[in-house]
């Protein structure tokens, strides 16, 4: 096949001396250097590029750029990527694309068979059937059948994805015309404008067209346009880079195909813009008659488009079929090309606007076409008289269709912008805007040239609030043609045809499927788009969907304003995931929080698990062989007969100071603080308004009305907002600043009967003794050397010396610790044995007991609630509670009877242990090394009065039986930690 | 009611398909009716249903301010599952799953109801014991839930490549839900409604209630003001998902619900690739495929009370950064559409049906995630307005509870935002 | 390398917060070798030595080299402060890093929503803002800006730093 | 992502802030005089208009300050914002 069949000799955008060598469906072809793959096979004569998503119909190239319809292809190999528009991908050496859903081949589609039985499978026939057996026995096939390209497995093959931030005065959507021309004027007023345009090169329409600008060449203003502005620093300029979703506040979403920057394989910008300009151009609409989906039948401006950008010749030739005016400069480009241009079939009969250039071509005014000929490339045409019905058969091998233009008013649209119908121009058009931006050029319905530029240059101004004064001076246009279309929603159905008129190519809806629908109740254009899946395809029905809402009037006799479109959606244009996430991956993912000595806790064999708030926290460390439970009682063990170090510093720590401090602190915990002396610590419980406990710690008086408060390590910033919210916003006048010291301070919390000892040991000038320095007492003074706050509290129910010093301390005085704590076995020890410890003590623990359901009283906490304070947070709620339900489930413990066996966490307590709702469940179940048994803390219906009670825990394969005791295994009297 | 079978589909072919009979009529609006039913979405169609079916009452109306299923019906998840945690819920959902399973016959109409199981993605131990209490709790009352080893998730979710031993969250194990579901949301609300018109309950579309109206002396309710005029009747049941109180406060009614946008969004359609539902509750997304293709993501919900259906920037990023931490071949797979939906969510995050202050006025609401929930709540809505009284299965679900404070906290955390 | 910068964990630094009425503040913590308190929300006055910062409304932060944190302490004396006034030291809660060179302003595109442009942040400008996900510190600096985070965050933020600009 | 104007720092991204609910009353100087129904309502009853709703969000990743933002349910239109004093 001789290249010039298809190819011009000269002229478009592509570079002729750089040949490039490609795949498509295993065949190898050549293209230049600017092709498409569209336009790279157009120029091999290659037709049949697609097969359809239901019927299996052959399909071809329909569009140029983001609209088609209908042929997607996948990439294969390290480009790997499905559905792609054929359209829409450059070529590049290597490339390798295969068409979607057809096998073997376009050309032979076993699948094929569907067209036969498609009368059987109209729209929505699947509601209709499959019903017998069950639909699982056919789903299966036609999961199959459906769903275009295969996944992806691989991903992108080179650098990152990247996304960032951004702000500007002016974001201007779209480079064509409009968006340049406004770009220009909003540069010289020094304003931060970012313009981004979809295409690989600014420009749109221009392109594609043939036209002067300025008595040049379009191409050349557009590049000398684009050269200025990236001359100026204020002016952010992108290509291949689509503005997909519009959403509040003016914040716009930006993904750049290929960015320049090194490393970076795609980017996405979020831009927060004062003032959008939308100049998104307009989309040419199909038109709707029989067969329209044979392979040869594309929009007209995509015949432009191949024959002025890539310089190839769609067809030999060719008819062009429209309602408006803007075929006829198609007819000139194509003449020009060398195609043979056998015919224009107008179908409007009130004008006659033929350019005086054209006047030698031969025009069927008032015709339709009512049907193509040929199945796997366009044949013959055949047209019919609208006025007398009579028709005639033309033969053509292309046929350029143009439905009239729809302004790009997606975006507009998405912005909360009404947009409304105009009978003039057919088509809805944007109405008035409710963010800070405006429609300009033919985003506008603005479609010629000259009123393209005007347009924008003055709303450039109003957006940036300039005087029209500062207006730019716009380069001399030739004249153009006024805009003219006649609506012509469909052709009339031809019964006898046989045949399938398509409204949305990509889904394979025909007109008879929407007429369907319409029979069968679903008239709303909402459901008529969900009951034929119009407009549901990755094209989003750009150039179908308008015929969808025509055809929905015309049935129903009304004007396409009361059919009303669908919701325009963002994404504009399928957007990949991965850009969406940029450099948020990996160890990334998630924000973690280390502790001043986590690389020494990896060092030392921790098993590092997520605790709360994003910490990273030692669960256990395992000694080499060791089995889980062997470690975990090893540790446990050591803390009730030796001495172990736990690293306590992710606890979340505040100081608060002020006037009002000991009101806030009265005002946040259950109990009372007025009576606590400085230097002297209390537990508290904090709940919320609802009763609820939600945290517990232990808060010191440093003095008066100056408080070290500690808190959960997974609640310090709830309780931080809980705190700010309460004094801000309720008690503004109170006078109260806290600090968060979660990380000045680190820990090291001895814990065993040897504490004191070892505190000893490592030389402090704290007094040590009991008298000096009781429990819940918090000492300032110098611990190995190290500045340190050493507080009193223990968590294990062992004696226990929490040291807390400046973060940069803590890695020394940890390797001392362990240097000087050799005499006594010292060893770290984690989460998992403090729980196991907790347990015995029967302490509450935040996620276990405390639920986010349990009141104090649930827990046996009434000591901690005070009897003489008026109000506290959530004291209200749980007195109105009790009042009306005092039989809640309690904490208790738990003796399972068989000794040795582990009951789940969470597992049910029901009557009898009976398949029937449950009474409660266990909280928590541990191994406990003071009684060599197991034992169990859980929250049980009327627990407190159920004291020795056997209870049935429900596992799901058999019960276990247990004894209700008290919450408490292990010095009941808590003389050890006082001790 | 027409039949739908492969037969009446050839016979109908061979006419040209002109002969199939609206699925719905669109009667004139009446001044009366012995139920109104605000809302035709899921629960709405539902309840009019079996109003109908099971306590022969059919002179209902069904009032919906657009098109009917334009709701959430039409823009959720399609996830059906009864893995719940409270004695107080699965017992509903249970239900709700086997009316679900038997819709399909019911309703002739191929609802496509897809029994294909989910999976839970644990990776964290928290998340591990709530999820146990899930599996112990759902087995007193017949849901089954079983726990299985990482391989094994693996080998069932092969696209399921993240989540490794040193990753952020390395995933420690796989939660199987088998009784869980998806099915054709938009042909449950269709189902419905045909059923229902069917036995005579008439659907008025485009008539938005503007105004519950009470009678002036014993203060019940009388009916309700709409764009289209004055319609009476003494019971009212306000089933607008999202919306409740804006119809409520027309009244002065104080209910403790929040109304928020929840948003869903799905990819390019392509070859199946899961067969199964997927959730991944420590980080916040799931997904699920549909016959046609695509994949159908779901996320958080947006901070603050929203009536706008749309998602936000942050939120969606977040879905998909999560989805893609566990699923890295999906970076090039592409967002196709982004949409969002009104929910309402009570103060305890647990359902309302119930009767409330008014006499004669009900409402089902909190339905954040009521699509699975729409056989039973409609089937047990029908049996409170025909008895004025609450079904066993949502008796827990009434109003009473905030008079106690006394909340199902389903969440297992606090009160819900 | 995709940007040409240069990032850097830098030392530690002397850190005080410092909360309550301004007047007190600047009544207690005389001292001739102190800086003037900004007088714009989210801007630094600098001298030789120390640095004040306002980030909140009654809410400064006063930094030096880790060299003068002593006397730092001194001339805030933290525990002998009034009751109205709160001083913190909290040199140790934050870990500080510097992103400089040409492209600086497009790693914190990547890190921050905040708009950092010259008329927006000035020259010296600093304020609390999102920086990856978390609460960080972002002061304009000569040659580009510093970050400082909570110290627990470091590594993440390292970690981040680096694959911005990988 | 809406676009909160905090009156200290001015217009920031609200992955600054915190949402923090509803607007509600100061909560009284003394409970113990309200009556249950009344504090029941107080706190499961929150208002949900289909229009402007005040709400409070936490510049936490900010200045720290509570803000009172009147935003418009149906749109995320910000009327106001201000600081509580
Ligand atoms: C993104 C998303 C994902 C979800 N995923 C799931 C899931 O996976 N599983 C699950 O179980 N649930 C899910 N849900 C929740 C589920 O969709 C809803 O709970 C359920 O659909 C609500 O019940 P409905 O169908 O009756 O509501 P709707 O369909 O919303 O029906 C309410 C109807 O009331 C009408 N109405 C409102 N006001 C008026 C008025 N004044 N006058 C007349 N009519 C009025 C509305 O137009 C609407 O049609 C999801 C929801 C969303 C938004
Ligand atoms: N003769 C006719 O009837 C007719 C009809 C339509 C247009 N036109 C002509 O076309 C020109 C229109 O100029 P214009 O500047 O308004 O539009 P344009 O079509 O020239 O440019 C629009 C640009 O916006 C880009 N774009 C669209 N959506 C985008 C998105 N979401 N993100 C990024 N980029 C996006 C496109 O890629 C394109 O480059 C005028 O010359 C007009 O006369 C003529
Ligand atoms: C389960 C499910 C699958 C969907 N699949 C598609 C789809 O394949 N293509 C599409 O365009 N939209 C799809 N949608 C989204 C709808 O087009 C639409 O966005 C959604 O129903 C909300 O309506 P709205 O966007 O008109 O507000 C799907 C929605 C749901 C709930
Ligand atoms: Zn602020």
């Amino acid at each position: 096949m001789s290249k010039d069949l298809f190819r011009q000799t000269k002229g478009g955008l592509i570079d002729r001396n750089q040949t490039i060598t490609f795949q498509f469906n295993d065949t190898t072809y050549q293209g230049y250097s600017g092709d498409s793959l569209a336009s790279a096979l157009m120029a091999n004569g290659i037709y049949l590029t697609a097969r359809s998503f239901k019927y299996h119909r052959p399909r071809g190239i329909v569009g140029s750029g983001y609209e088609e319809p209908s042929s997607l292809v996948e990439l294969v190999g390290d480009e790997e990527s499905g559905n792609q528009p054929i359209t829409r991908v450059q070529i590049r050496p290597g490339l390798n694309a295969r068409s979607v859903n057809c096998w073997p081949s376009p050309n032979f589609d076993l699948m094929a068979i569907n067209q036969y039985i498609s009368k059987l499978i109209p729209a929505a026939f699947y509601y209709k059937t499959f019903k017998w057996p069950n639909w699982h026995f056919f789903e299966p096939s036609i999961r199959r059948a459906a769903g275009l390209a295969s996944a992806p497995n691989k991903t992108h093959h080179q650098g990152h994805y990247e996304t960032r931030n951004a702000h500007c005065d002016l974001l201007i959507v779209g480079a064509g015309p409009a968006g340049l021309i406004a770009a220009l004027q909003a540069a010289r007023s020094g304003a931060r404008v970012i313009l981004a345009d979809d295409g690989l090169e600014s420009g749109g329409s221009l392109l594609s067209q043939h036209l002067k600008i300025g008595g040049k060449e379009a191409i050349d203003w557009v590049r000398e346009t684009t050269a200025s502005l990236d001359a100026m620093d204020n002016v952010t300029r992108l290509t291949e880079a689509t503005v997909w979703a519009y959403r509040e506040h003016n914040l716009l979403v930006i993904t750049e195909r290929s960015p320049a920057t090194p490393n970076v394989f795609q980017r996405s910008w979020r831009v927060r813009a004062k003032q959008v300009l939308i100049a998104t151009g307009a989309i040419e609409r199909n038109l709707v008659f029989a067969n329209n989906d044979r392979p040869g039948v594309m929009m007209a401006s995509a015949i432009q488009s191949y024959v002025n950008r890539y310089a190839v010749k769609p067809g030999k030739r060719a008819v062009l079929f429209a309602n408006n005016s803007s075929i006829y400069a198609v007819a000139r480009d194509l003449k020009a090309s060398g195609v043979e241009l056998v015919a224009v079939i107008d179908s409007r009969s009130s004008v006659n606007d033929l350019p005086e250039d054209l006047q030698d071509i031969h025009v069927f005014r008032n015709f339709v076409v009512e049907q193509c000929h040929g199945t796997k490339h366009l044949s013959a045409i055949t047209i019919k008289n609208a006025a007398t019905g009579e028709t005639t058969k033309i033969v053509c091998d292309l046929l350029g269709v143009s439905g009239g233009w729809n302004p790009t008013v997606h975006l507009f649209s998405q912005s909360r912008g009404k947009v409304k119908y105009d009978a003039n121009l057919a088509t809805f058009i944007p109405g008035e805007a409710v963010q800070a931006c405006q429609c300009i050029g033919s985003a506008s319905a603005i479609f010629t040239l000259q009123q393209v530029m005007e347009d924008a240059v003055q709303k450039t101004l109003q957006a940036l609030d300039l005087d029209p004064g500062n207006a730019i001076l716009l380069p001399p246009l030739e004249p153009e043609a006024e805009y003219s279309i006649e609506a012509l929603w469909h052709v009339d159905l031809n019964e006898s045809l046989c045949s399938k008129s398509f409204i949305d190519i990509q889904n394979d809806v025909t007109l008879s499927d929407v007429h369907l629908a319409m029979r069968e109740g679903f008239d709303a254009v909402e459901h008529v788009k969900r009951y034929t899946t119009a407009g549901m395809g990755i094209d989003q029905g750009k150039t179908g969907n308008l015929n969808v809402i025509g055809a929905i009037a015309l049935k129903n006799g009304c004007e396409p304003d009361e059919v009303g479109t669908t919701t325009f959606r963002s994404p504009f244009v399928p957007i990949e995931f991965g850009a969406l996430t940029g450099i948020r991956e990996g160890s990334v993912y998630l924000p973690y929080r280390h502790t001043s000595i986590t690389q020494w806790n990896k060092d030392h064999g921790a098993k590092m698990y997520e605790s709360g708030a994003r910490w990273r926290r030692p669960g256990y460390y395992p000694r080499s062989d060791e089995l889980f439970q062997t470690t975990v009682n090893r540790e446990s063990r050591l803390v009730r007969e030796g001495l172990a170090v736990y690293d306590g510093a992710p606890l979340g720590k505040f100081e608060i100071k002020g006037p009002d401090a000991l009101k806030l602190i009265d005002m946040l915990y259950t109990n009372n603080f007025d009576n606590l002396k400085v230097g002297m610590g209390r537990y508290g419980l904090m709940l919320n308004e609802d009763g609820i406990i939600f945290d517990d710690g232990v808060t010191f008086k440093l003095a008066d009305n100056h408080y070290f408060m500690s808190t959960s390590t997974g609640n310090a910033d709830t309780v931080n907002q809980h705190m700010e919210f309460f004094l801000q916003t309720h008690r503004p006048d109170w006078r109260v600043k806290i600090t968060t010291i979660t990380t000045q301070w680190a820990n090291a919390t001895l814990c065993g009967p040897k504490a004191r000892e070892m505190m000893q040991a490592l030389g402090t000038d704290i007094d040590l003794s009991n008298e000096a320095f009781p429990f819940m007492a918090m000492r300032e003074g110098k611990v190995g050397g190290f500045q340190a706050r050493v507080c009193r509290v223990s968590f294990t129910g062992e004696l226990s010396f929490e040291i807390n010093v400046r973060s940069r301390d803590s890695l020394a005085l940890w390797e001392t610790i362990m240097e000087v704590g050799k005499p006594f076995n010292i060893s770290p020890v984690g989460s998992e044995s403090n729980h196991v410890l907790r347990v015995e003590k029967g302490f509450l623990s935040l996620g276990h007991e405390a639920d986010g359901t349990t009141t104090p009283q649930d827990l046996g906490l009434n000591w901690a609630m005070s009897k003489t304070k008026t109000d506290y947070i959530g004291k209200r709620a749980n007195e109105i509670r009790l009042a009306e339900n005092p039989s809640r489930w309690q904490l208790v413990g738990l003796l399972p009877d068989d000794p040795k066996e582990l009951v789940d966490e969470s597992a049910p307590i029901t009557p009898g242990g009976r398949r029937e709702s449950s009474e409660g469940f266990v909280t928590a179940c541990v191994w406990s090394v003071v009684h060599n048994r197991v034992i169990a803390l859980a929250l049980l219906e009327n627990g407190q009065h159920r004291m020795d009670e056997t209870i049935y825990i429900r596992r799901k394969d058999h019960v276990v039986t247990a004894k209700v005791t008290a919450p408490c295994f292990y010095d009941v009297k808590g003389q050890l930690l006082r001790s | 009611m027409q039949s739908y079978s492969i037969f009446s589909l050839a016979r109908n072919a061979l006419s040209g398909h002109q002969n199939w009979s609206k699925a719905w009529r669109s009667p004139p609006l009446k001044k009366r009716y012995d139920v109104i039913i605000i809302g035709a979405g899921g629960h709405g169609l539902a309840t009019a249903y079996y109003l109908a079916k099971n306590h022969g009452i059919t002179n209902v109306a069904v009032l919906e301010k657009g098109w009917l299923g334009g709701g959430n019906i039409a823009r959720n998840t399609v996830t059906i599952r009864s893995n719940y945690m409270r004695d107080e819920s699965i017992p509903f959902y249970v239900k709700s799953v086997k009316l679900y399973e038997g819709l399909t016959k019911e309703l002739n109409y191929n609802l496509m109801y897809s029994k294909r199981s989910m999976i839970d993605v644990v990776q964290t131990y928290p998340k591990l014991r709530e999820i146990k209490r899930r599996m112990f709790n759902g087995d007193l009352h017949g849901s089954a839930y079983e726990r299985i080893e990482v391989d094994e998730l693996r080998r069932r979710i092969p696209p399921l490549t993240g989540g490794g031993p040193e990753s952020r969250l390395p995933i420690l194990a796989g939660m199987v839900h088998p009784s869980a579901a998806v099915c054709r949301h938009d042909a449950v609300a269709w189902s419905y409604a045909r059923a229902a018109d069917d036995r005579g309950v008439e659907i008025h579309q485009n008539t938005e209630v503007l105004q519950l109206l009470r009678d002036s002396t014993d203060g019940s309710i009388n009916g309700v003001e709409t764009n289209r005029g004055t319609v009476y009747a003494d019971k009212v049941a306000v089933v607008v998902s999202g919306h409740t109180t804006s119809i409520t406060d027309t009244i002065g009614l104080k209910l403790p619900l929040k109304s928020f946008n929840l948003s869903a969004f799905v990819s390019e359609p392509v070859k199946p690739i899961i067969d199964v539902i997927v959730n991944c509750p420590d980080i916040g997304v799931y997904l699920n495929q549909s016959d046609k293709g695509e994949l159908v993501i779901g996320g958080a919900p947006d901070a603050g009370q929203s009536f706008r259906r749309d998602i936000k920037q942050q939120v969606f990023e977040d879905a998909v950064c999560s989805m893609l931490e566990l699923f890295p071949s999906f970076k090039r797979l592409k967002l196709m559409r982004q949409w969002g939906g009104t929910l309402d969510i009570a103060h305890d995050a647990t359902p309302i049906v119930s009767q409330t202050d008014v006499q004669g006025l009900y409402v089902s609401a909190g339905w954040w995630g009521g699509f699975k929930a729409v056989p039973a709540g409609g089937y047990t809505l029908a049996h409170l307005i025909a008895k004025n009284e609450q079904h066993e299965l949502t008796a827990p679900f009434s109003l009473n509870r905030f008079k106690r404070l006394d909340f199902i906290l389903e969440a297992g955390t606090t009160t819900a935002t | 390398m995709g940007y040409d910068v240069k990032i850097q964990r830098l030392a530690l630094n002397a850190m005080i917060d410092l909360q309550g009425d301004a007047e007190a503040i600047k009544n207690w913590i005389k001292d001739d070798d102190l800086p003037e308190f900004p007088n714009k929300p989210n801007t630094s006055i600098t001298n030789q030595q120390f640095k004040i910062y306002w980030v909140g409304i009654e809410h400064w932060l006063m930094r030096s080299e880790i060299e003068l944190e002593d006397h730092l302490l001194e001339m805030t004396n933290p525990s002998a402060a009034p009751i109205e006034i709160s001083v913190v030291q909290v040199s140790d809660a934050f870990k500080f890093f510097e992103v400089s060179g040409p492209d600086a302003a497009e790693i914190i595109s990547i890190a921050s929503p905040i708009d950092h442009h010259l008329t927006a942040f000035p020259e010296n400008g600093v304020s609390f803002t999102n920086i990856f996900g978390i609460k960080g510190l972002l002061i304009r600096v000569n040659n580009g800006f510093e970050i400082a985070v909570e110290s627990s965050y470091a590594d993440l933020m390292a970690d981040f730093l680096q694959k911005a600009n990988a | 992502m809406l676009q909160i104007s905090c009156p200290f720092c001015g217009p920031r991204n609200e992955v600054e802030f915190v949402y923090g609910g509803p607007l509600k009353n100061r909560r009284p100087d003394d409970i113990s005089q309200i009556d249950d129904t009344t504090w029941i309502d107080y706190l499961t009853v929150p208002k949900n208009p289909l229009g402007p709703v005040q709400e409070r969000w936490w510049h936490v990743r900010g200045c720290g300050c509570w803000l009172t933002i009147t935003r418009d349910t149906r749109s995320h239109d910000i009327i106001e914002s201000e600081i509580e004093s």
